[in-house]
């Protein structure tokens, strides 16, 4: 299964090279990166914890899913533990013949990812303080709404 | 009956513990959640966590068993 | 002008970190690779043949509608020459704020790139025949459609 | 009226060479490439290709001045 929880630095060029094959067209990869700023307050660091005795089963299921729907190859890696600005928190490879698949497969496994995957984020601030992310889905409640492209996400 | 909890994210912050056994007396996630609710002060409601009974999702209303692992888990906020 | 067309080897991992920004956090990459079929004939070798004084000018005006568009820094290098099987014939890097727009302006990139960019793809076969493609775009005769994601694509 | 015309892709192949200076009497393209498809066999028709003139996209009917640079573009297939 394509899917690895890690308190290590994310490498995307060695991710990369694995997903190299000759009869791929196309490669769309997403990373999301911590950023230093979130809904107004400075971010000094974020914290990842996880569900590590159910996120394989979701994870596995998510890429089921994309390959089924799209006939992707993909792969997923989170991190987890301390992450500071500039961090890759996760990371999402794709390929397939043609290029379209690709987008809709990368896409549709990072919203399910975010919404899904037994995860969760705390964000310490520059001045110390601290906060759960209470939801970052925009009140979409339903997985299935996840295959439409939100126009103002979180 | 005895039942282990496993606390995630805000949850265990607010258990200050990741997991414990408890003794139930009835076999609804509902009513031990409710229980843990007030000893814990947690935000949510029953219906806004999913529920997982040893390691896989549940259905909110499935019976609980001796041994059984729950766990309730807050809205998911990876990525 | 985030644009390059070159001769050399693409190397992904050195274009990524030029997109690195405490403010983005969401990166989306696309690239091409030289598959080692198309249409049932064994593909040997690609050709890139580009108009030179004409791409840059093309590329920017891509460049420009997309962070219009999508509020996204981005940025293409095509390669063009003799390409082999495995090779990154053409690498897109988005960043922004939030997923969304990486994804959208990252497909609308490449879109346009295949569809605007004034470069031309020789097909060599493993018989030494060899063919001009005709045209990559499934009969989308205007650029305005390839904001649409087509079901079917070449 | 000498005109330069800039071949790319198989119109380069077909006329075996990248560019060649042309005397017009026509400021016409679509003449210009009439006859240029005569001579070197194009298979395109003119309304298939993009003009490009001094290294910019022109309108097809675009009247030609003296020492213009001129490209007929066959549809793009680069990525």
């Amino acid at each position: 299964m394509n899917f690895l929880l890690t308190e290590q630095p994310i490498n995307p060029t060695a991710l990369r090279e694995k997903m190299l094959s000759p009869q791929a067209g196309a490669y769309c990869s997403y990373e999301g990166w911590v950023r230093d700023h979130n809904e107004g307050k400075e971010v000094a660091e974020l914290h990842y914890s996880s569900y590590t005795q159910l996120a394989p089963s979701i994870a596995d299921q998510i890429l089921t899913e994309a390959k089924e729907k799209f006939n992707v190859t993909a792969a997923i890696v989170h991190r987890t533990g301390p992450l500071r600005v500039g961090d890759i928190a996760v990371w999402v490879g794709v390929t397939a013949h043609h290029r379209g698949d690709t987008f809709l497969a990368c896409r549709y496994i990072i919203d399910n990812v975010k919404f899904r995957l037994p995860i969760w984020k705390k964000e310490i601030y520059t001045d110390n303080s601290e906060a759960w992310i209470e939801n970052n889905h925009c009140g979409c409640a339903d997985p299935a709404n996840l295959q439409i492209h939100h126009k103002h996400e979180c | 009956m005895q039942i282990k909890v496993l606390y995630f994210a805000q949850l265990a912050d607010l258990a200050g513990r990741t997991e414990e056994q408890i003794e139930v007396s009835e076999r609804s996630a509902e009513s031990l959640y409710a229980d843990l609710r007030t000893a814990y002060n947690f935000p949510h409601d029953f219906k806004q966590l999913q529920v997982a009974i040893n390691h896989e999702l549940s259905a909110h209303e499935t019976p609980l068993e001796e041994g059984d692992e729950i766990a309730f888990l807050p809205p998911m906020t990876g990525g």
